[in-house]
């Protein structure tokens, strides 16, 4: 992989986070120097700052795969797809915002930069090819999500989301550092792509490698909600604005999983032919992945079954994805890879459908609660029918992106044999158990008698939701494009041939 | 004559004792101690491998970046916890209890 | 028209008029009667060819082969066969049931269902023809089993009663018991030889392909269908009960259709049956000849009697089958289907004048009813058997054949015993209702006295009938079409002498005993009857058999799909319910989680899983702590997983 | 309109039809009944027409579609029918009519039944049309999730209980199938789903395998048959369902069950259904008795059609076990694919009859009715062709399918036969009974203004009552369509050992 060590000439290459970054400062200034409309203005800057950030990030696919700024971060088809990733989730939820109620007026400026800032940290995450730069990456996302979190301030539960997360997140940061601290010191190094080689020659006790991997591990899964580091996450989202935890269970999550796999992939996995992997000394982190996949779809469908709080459920429903989603993680080939793209692709259309139906009911339904759904198909047809094909997708049934989705995920573990198909089973059966809890939404909204009256939605949220909902179930039709863009997407260590 | 091994030493003791008090303590400003003391440890190890162990600058660069971060990160949840004592007259942390199951 | 054309328009003839009358009955004139019974005279005339042609021919054998289905290799074939013993078969059977229909004109006069009625009719006859014609084991049964349909239709078809509603059901579900057997005995068969075609079968019969023990058991099993239709013990439960349906249903059922199929089936399918099957036949049916004697002598509904004693004839007919006595057997049937008819159609009338079936509340009715009272009395004499009356022709010869096969095997005296002791009681019990209903003074005054003769459209039938009654035996001209399909062993030279004395000295007795009894009054009937109360007792509920049934099988059976109804619903259904209150309860006491069911939609797997959740609920606190103690815990116990 | 996608102009016309009726305004429930109709009319012609040019003497497919769909996973867009699919398709077409017009009497929430309605023809239909296995799964799933709906919304008293019931059911069902499924394409090289490739390669599975997936397969198709003990879900579902659901469900939804394997587990595992066909033939047997059993003890009209339908769904099964080397296996399969098609008519007949009383006296428990057979004999009339076809009368179309498999069975289970053969008595007893308690004896006074049933309802019956009596009395024209097929696949499952 070609290198750029000139800081100049890599800052060619850095072109969306330096757009972001722009924009995120124009937007602040923009708020302090004007009077009116800021709110407006914030929005309309930031719907042009992140069309701006695609269009330069499309720009960059000649580029193919480079190392910029002295190794510490990447550039390549996996990264630019995570880009992209990002600031379509992040636009969905600046589009989203302006028919709430739940950002302040006069906060609004600070709410869109931050907006931009958080798509800033979660880019650079994705590209992150060194410690350093990933643990900065990492808290600029964190920091930035404890703020968005707490928000709402005035509002108590919004106060403690943030405060819970600010310190779960500290503590797992902090363990992560240490983690790091301990693997430079097996390595001598702090870039990824450097380290197998370091491994390799170092002999290091396997033990303190694991331990060190391990530690790592906690700062990776707190982002992506695996269990056991997923405890934050129901509560902040219960607690945070909608529209953010939206963000939270797409964004940041996804940023996760992006910065999982690089630094797996690179740092503690061998190249052992086109499109396989084999773990570098031998730790088994394919199985501990695995066994957190399978603990965390359980946990997280378990527990999703008791909710009645809308937000809450779709938590622990997030959690159970993020469950799905390991499962492609742990097979080391390129297929895994692949079907975990793509889940996150329909993952995101699905699950920001699911929140902006919750959004966009939150207005003119007063609550976010499961038992004020009841008889909502007969109040406001379209968001109940939308709601009812997101939750269907979520669950994984055709011919929904979902299903196709999860259909990659089976197939990939399938395809590895024997070894992985206790983890399809725990995969299948969990499918099973989460219709359980989508079901009870659905059968809310349209078996069940409420209270007549019909509700209007803003239509500024129909047209989202329909610009959602097209996706959701296209891509359970139709979707070769997509399967290309992915599979294009997997080079992320030189050609990763499928 | 001190060597690596004390230094590593003492900052698992100070990664425990960190936890410790993250766990153990109520106070939320006390928790952010804690937590500057994880950090910490993570820095001592940084500064410690570099010098005894790898050489260059890679381990110092990095525990400077962790310091800068950490303030930020206090900052932060300075800010958060007066948020907190705003809505609970309370800055303990298992008084804001409110989500939960 | 070639022979062919005359044997389907007299098979389909009846069908036709069944189709026209269900969809138009209602419309037609005078709501279709004449359509129907004319299809039957039609259907009737139809057959005169065939029965010339068997005639001219005794050997003649005409065969109408298609394929109804083919798969591949495997097929079921479509065929329809006449030789002498259907030619015989296809004109009774159109002659009765074309008289039985004449006469139900002027029997069901004004009732609603007239035209539905007439339909069912048609489609029995159509059945019975259809079975009669049929060349093969599926046809056969396919035809057997519409039998059974229009039994039902007709059993019931006075629905409103209850009981007739219970007949007919009774009926039905008797004969499927029958039927699975047959059917059975059918796949045995296919399974052997490869062919459900008579001929094929026989010859590979012949040829030892089947033989021995499965043989045997193949040939109860065709039995058992035979069993059910022609009503022999233990499936005989259901004629009886089947009086609830209009008495001309009652003469065709009896005389011409249902109760005759079994015969003929036994008949037909003669070769399939081995020595050891025949011996079993011989005491099935020797038990239900004399045994519905018995029952006959203590009832006192008219067609009741007449019922059982069908059961007794149907039972020498079988037992002739059994003992060798072929001819003797299939010409008690033809005979039988004129005499037994005949004395249903009296009774009939009998009945449609007094409106009632009680022979307590008949009696004189001789002066009254003439015609009636005569051509009953020719129905009779046959019945008991007395010459030169049609039954006594037949009767004999099937005793004459049950003797020479004990004197062959004398082991099996009883069977001789049962014979001739039947006899004896059909003289008994079918002069026991002569006399009461005739003789003597008129018990029910009021009755009496408003009872006339029936109308010509009833009478002409019963005269007509009567003349066969009378000379269906004489000239030997069942003996020319019909001959064995096997070798039969002869028995032994005196048989016959001694089988005519014994019969004549038998029949004679009975019909003297109800004279001194019924008329002279010499014997009380009453005294005997305390005399001998138990049994009295016994016979007048029929030996308990029905009750015994109930209890026996029908009970536990209900029983039985009750409890597996409870079985679906508690254990399969309720299987993870069980695991779901399971939990729940563990959650309880916990004092925890409200396990109401909030949202109605319990499932199986469901309470178990929410339960589950729940539990994992708990460790969500709300403190962040707590929540950070689970993390370094998780850490701790992958780390010591990965170490141990 | 080229007839070269005849097919696909048959599974899309119900789905044009729901995207019309979904953008009709509110309120125009009369033409959305109308164009509902007119979707589902249009499949049924196309069906005449597909009837009229098939192939009788080919066992291959015909009408074939094929066309690549996602060309990085090998998924095609392949249509086709064979003799195996075509009766099911063809009456497919048949039924979803019928019960459209059945349907007549919704009144609430009329856009949204028809449109969901046309959606679950477009499914069903497309299961039995699809020859790529993902294809079909896709189809399958389709099914399922309009059923959720209209159980749960049209439905009765317990409905939300009895259509989450059937979703969690069948959605077990089908991730099992899933499963089995990416096993079947993996073991190819090229990976495929097509599933004439997966038929010819079934040679070179591992026996482990085989009897890995055929499980799977089994029990994701047994609990749409149902096979006991996976049928708890379809009494409840068949009583809470409004009757045209009943009737789909009853009289195609079940069939997609042995359907799905006859066209999948058999011809593709063969190794693994020899060692399990024993197995297999006894739960068939315990479903003809059990389910013959448990109908007896019903009080509920319905559920004991549903009951009925467990039991004769048992033959299909049993006579699909019959694949044997005595020669019979031509009638056992043969009889199988006869009884799934006749036991769509008679079943479908029943529920129609069961609605038509429900819809006047609002009420379905048996002993509550008596003498109907005055009050209503044309209705008594009908029903007592569909009881007695369902009794398998000679005659009447389910018992030639049904002598069928029994002689099929029989030489391979001859135990096993027997058994069934007395299951049909029961079968005898439970009808009668039930023909008793509700159309004989005295006419219960309540129902003494009872109207008789109507045009529109004889509209649906009559088709079905004389489709029932023609193969009753001529079944070749079904088997017509079936037995090329049906020889192919014996001669690719081969004999039992």
């Amino acid at each position: 992989m070609p290198v750029i060590t000139d800081n100049i000439a890599s800052l060619g290459y850095a072109t969306p986070e330096l757009v972001l970054a722009g924009f995120f400062l124009f937007i602040l200034l923009a708020d302090l120097v004007f009077t009116r409309n800021r709110g407006q203005m914030a929005c309309t800057l930031a719907i042009l700052g992140l069309a701006m950030t695609l269009l330069v990030t499309l720009r960059l696919y000649p580029a193919g795969e480079r190392l910029l700024f002295a190794k510490m971060m990447a550039i390549d088809p996996f990264a630019l797809f995570f880009k992209i990733f990002f600031v379509g989730s992040t636009a969905v939820i600046v589009l989203l915002s302006p028919a709430t109620a739940y950002i302040p007026r006069t906060r609004q400026g600070e709410y869109y930069a931050f907006l931009l800032a958080i798509t800033l940290g979660m880019s650079l995450l994705a590209s992150a090819a060194d410690l350093v730069m990933i643990v900065l990456a990492l808290e600029m996302v964190s920091v930035t999500s404890y703020l968005l979190a707490g928000f709402m301030k005035e509002q108590a539960a919004s106060a403690e989301a943030a405060l819970k997360y600010a310190i779960y997140g500290a503590v797992a940061t902090g363990t992560m550092v240490y983690g790091m601290s301990l693997l430079y010191g097996i390595t001598g190094t702090t870039n990824l792509y450097e380290m197998p080689q370091a491994i390799a020659r170092g002999g290091a006790a396997p033990l303190a490698l694991f331990v060190a991997v391990l530690l790592v591990l906690v700062g990776f899964g707190y982002k992506i909600a695996a269990v056991p580091f997923h405890m934050w996450a129901p509560d902040v989202y219960e607690g945070a604005p909608t529209p953010v935890t939206a963000l939270l269970s797409v964004g940041p999550k996804a940023a996760g999983f992006a910065v999982l796999i690089r630094f797996f992939y690179a740092a503690l996995a061998v190249p052992a032919g086109p499109g396989r992997w084999n773990p570098v000394a031998d730790i088994d982190w394919p199985l501990l992945v695995a066994v957190i996949s399978a603990v965390t779809m359980t946990v997280g469908n378990l527990i999703a079954i008791n909710q009645s709080n809308l937000k809450r459920l779709l938590a622990y429903s997030a959690i159970a994805h993020a469950g799905y989603i390991l499962m492609g993680f742990v097979l080391l080939n390129g297929q895994g890879l692949y079907a975990m793209l793509f889940y996150l692709i329909v993952y995101a259309f699905m699950n920001l459908g699911a929140f902006l139906v919750v959004i966009a009911l939150a207005g003119p339904l007063r609550s976010e609660e499961l038992k004020d759904y009841a008889g909502l198909a007969s109040r406001t047809a379209f968001p109940a029918v939308a709601m009812a094909v997101f939750l269907f997708s979520l669950t994984g049934i055709p011919p929904l992106a979902g299903f196709v989705g999860k259909f990659y995920l089976f197939a990939a573990l399938i395809e590895a044999g024997r070894a992985w198909l206790w983890l399809a089973v725990v995969g299948v059966l969990n499918s099973v158990i989460s219709l359980y809890y989508y079901a009870r939404i659905v059968k809310a909204m349209f078996l069940e008698k409420g209270p007549s009256g019909r509700l209007t939605v803003a239509s500024a949220h129909q047209v989202l939701i329909a610009a959602l909902l097209i996706p959701t179930v296209l891509l359970g039709i139709y979707w070769a494009p997509v399967a290309r863009f992915t599979d294009y997407s997997l080079r992320l260590l030189g050609p990763l041939a499928r | 004559m001190i060597g690596l091994h004390h230094y590593l030493v003492v900052s698992a003791v100070l990664f425990a004792l960190g936890m410790f008090a993250i766990i153990t303590r109520k106070n939320g400003v006390a928790i952010l101690m804690g937590i500057e003391l994880v950090l910490n440890a993570a820095n001592l190890n940084f500064v410690a491998f570099s010098r005894y162990v790898w050489g260059g600058l890679t381990g110092q660069v990095f525990a400077i970046f962790v310091i800068m971060l950490a303030a930020a990160e206090a900052a932060v949840m300075l800010a958060i916890v007066i948020a907190v004592y705003d809505r609970f007259q309370s800055i303990d942390v298992d008084r804001v209890d409110s989500l939960k199951g | 028209m070639d022979l062919a054309t005359y044997v389907l328009i007299a098979l389909f003839a009846p069908l036709a008029g069944a189709t026209v009358q269900i969809f138009l009955g209602r419309r037609l004139p005078r709501h279709g009667d004449w359509l129907c019974v004319g299809v039957l005279f039609v259907s009737f005339v139809a057959s005169i060819p065939t029965f010339n042609a068997v005639w001219a021919n005794p050997a003649f054998k005409l065969q109408i082969l298609s394929e109804w289905l083919t798969l591949g290799s495997f097929g079921i074939p479509l065929g329809l066969q006449v030789d002498g013993l259907t030619g015989i078969m296809l004109t009774v059977v159109s002659f009765i049931a074309a008289f039985i229909h004449l006469y139900s004109v002027g029997y069901m006069h004004g009732d609603p269902r007239y035209s539905r009625y007439f339909a069912y009719l048609n489609f029995f006859t159509f059945s019975m023809l259809g079975l009669v014609l049929a060349d093969n084991f599926f046809l056969i049964y396919v035809f057997w089993e519409l039998v059974g349909l229009s039994s039902y239709l007709l059993i019931g078809f006075w629905f409103e009663r209850p009981a007739a509603a219970n007949a007919g059901k009774k009926a039905f579900i008797v004969n499927r018991v029958g039927d699975v057997g047959f059917f059975v005995g059918i796949l045995l068969l296919w399974t052997q030889l490869g062919t459900f075609r008579f001929e094929e079968v026989f010859k590979g019969i012949a040829a030892g392909q089947m033989a021995g023990p499965l043989l045997t058991v193949t040939g109860l099993c065709v039995f058992l269908g035979a069993v059910g239709k022609s009503a022999q013990f233990p499936l005989h439960v259901w004629l009886p009960d089947a009086m609830e349906g209009p008495t001309p249903v009652s003469a065709l059922i009896h005389a011409a259709t249902m109760v005759a199929a079994g015969v003929y089936m036994v008949g037909r399918v003669y070769p399939v049956f081995t020595p050891d099957a025949f011996v079993v036949i011989a005491y099935v049916a020797g038990i239900t000849a004399f045994f519905a004697g018995t029952i006959a002598l203590t009832q006192f509904d008219i067609k009741r009697v007449i019922a059982y004693s069908t059961l007794s004839q149907l039972g020498y007919m079988m037992l002739g089958l059994a003992t060798g006595g072929y001819v003797a057997g299939l010409f008690h049937l033809v005979t039988h289907a004129f005499f037994k008819a005949l004395m249903f159609l009296a009774a009939g009338s009998v009945i449609h004048a007094l409106h009632t079936q009680d022979l307590r509340e008949m009696g004189g009715l001789r002066a009254k009813m003439p015609v009636t009272f005569w051509t009953m009395m020719a129905g009779s004499l046959a019945l008991a058997g007395v010459p030169p009356f049609s039954g006594f022709f037949s009767k004999d010869a099937i005793i004459g054949a049950t003797l020479g096969f004990v004197m062959a095997h004398p082991q099996h005296l009883l069977l001789a015993l049962f014979a001739v002791g039947g006899a004896l009681l059909t003289g008994l019990y079918a002069f026991r209702l002569m006399f009461l209903a005739f003789t003597g003074a008129p018990r029910d005054r009021e009755k009496h006295h408003h009872a006339h003769e029936s109308p010509p459209v009833m009478t002409v039938p019963l005269v007509v009938l009567a003349v066969f009654a009378v000379g269906a035996g004489w000239g030997g001209w069942f003996e020319r079409l019909v001959r064995p399909p096997v070798e039969l062993p002869h028995g032994p030279a005196g048989a016959h002498t001694l089988a005519l004395a014994l019969s004549l000295l038998a029949a004679g007795l009975g019909i003297l005993l109800a004279y001194w009894t019924y008329v002279v009054g010499k014997i009380s009937a009453g005294r005997v009857a305390d005399r001998y109360r138990p049994v009295y007792t016994l016979l007048f509920n029929k030996y308990y058999v029905d009750e015994l049934y109930a209890a026996g099988v029908v009970r536990p059976f209900l029983a039985l799909t009750r409890g597996c109804a409870a079985f679906d619903l508690g254990v399969i259904d309720g299987f993870v319910n069980w695991c779901g209150r399971f939990t729940r309860g563990v959650s309880r006491v916990q004092g925890w989680i409200d396990f109401r069911i909030v949202d109605g939609a319990v499932n199986l797997v469901g309470n178990a899983i929410r339960a589950w959740g729940a539990v994992l609920r708990l460790v969500q606190t709300g403190v962040v702590q707590n929540y950070i103690l689970v993390l370094l815990g998780g850490v701790l116990v992958i780390l010591l997983l990965k170490v141990l | 309109m080229p007839m070269q996608n005849v097919l696909t102009w048959m599974i899309f016309a119900p789905v044009a039809g729901a995207a019309v009726v979904l953008l009709l305004p509110r309120g125009r429930d009369e033409l959305v009944r109308w164009i509902s109709l007119l979707a589902t009319a249009v499949p049924l012609a196309l069906a005449f027409w597909v009837y009229a040019n098939f192939d009788r003497t080919s066992p291959g497919l015909q009408f074939v579609e094929h066309y690549a769909w996602i060309p990085a996973f090998n998924i095609e867009y392949f249509l086709g029918l064979d003799g195996v699919s075509a009766p099911m398709f063809l009456l497919t077409t048949l039924i979803a009519f019928l019960a459209l017009v059945a349907s007549w009497g919704i009144k609430e929430g009329v856009k949204g039944y028809f449109c969901l309605y046309l959606l679950l023809e477009a499914g069903m239909l497309g299961v039995f049309a699809a020859l790529d296995f993902f294809l079909f799964f896709i189809f399958w799933e389709v099914s399922l999730l309009p059923m959720y709906f209209l159980i749960g919304i049209w439905g009765g008293p317990e409905r939300e209980y009895a259509a989450i019931k059937f979703f969690l059911y069948t959605l077990f069902g089908s991730v099992l199938i899933l499963l089995a499924m990416l096993a079947l394409y993996f073991a190819n090289e090229p990976h495929t789903f097509d599933m004439t490739k997966l038929i010819a390669a079934n040679k070179q599975y591992g026996i482990a395998f085989q009897l890995l997936v055929f499980i799977a397969l089994y029990i994701g198709f047994a609990i749409k048959v149902p096979v006991f003990p996976f049928h708890t879900w379809l009494p409840d579902a068949h009583v809470e369902a409004p009757t045209p659901i009943s009737v789909i469900l009853a009289g195609i939804l079940l069939k997609m069950g042995p359907y799905g394997m006859l066209r999948v587990s058999w011809p593709m595992l063969p190794e693994a259904l020899k060692v399990y066909a024993y197995p297999l033939a006894i739960f068939a047997l315990i479903n003809i008795v059990y389910g013959a059993l448990v109908a007896m003890a019903q009080r509920d009209f319905k559920t004991l059609v549903a009951y009925s339908s467990i039991s004769h769904m048992g033959f299909v099964l049993l006579g699909m076990c019959a694949i044997g080397p005595q020669g019979l296996s031509q009638a056992g399969v043969n009889g199988a694919i006869l009884q799934m098609f006749n036991h769509g008519t008679v079943t479908a007949m029943l529920f129609l009859l069961v609605g038509v009383l429900y819809d006047r006296a609002h009420h379905r428990v048996i002993e509550d009715f008596g003498g109907l057979g005055v009050q209503m004999p044309v209705y008594a009339g009908v029903a007592t062709v569909a009881f007695f076809a369902a009794l398998g009368l000679p005659g009447l179309s389910s018992f030639i399918s049904e002598a069928l498999v029994l002689i099929g069975a029989f030489p391979a289970y001859r135990t096993l036969t027997i058994i069934a053969a007395v299951g049909i008595i029961i079968t005898a007893g439970y009808w009668l009974w039930t023909l008793q308690r509700v159309f004989l004896g005295p006419l219960n006074p309540k129902y003494a203004t009872l109207p008789e049933i109507n045009g529109r309802e004889l509209v649906t019956l009559v088709p079905l009552g004389a489709l029932v009596l023609f193969l009753g009395v001529y079944p070749m024209p079904v088997l017509d369509l079936i037995r090329a097929s049906a020889d192919q696949l014996i001669a690719l499952v081969g004999p039992l050992p």
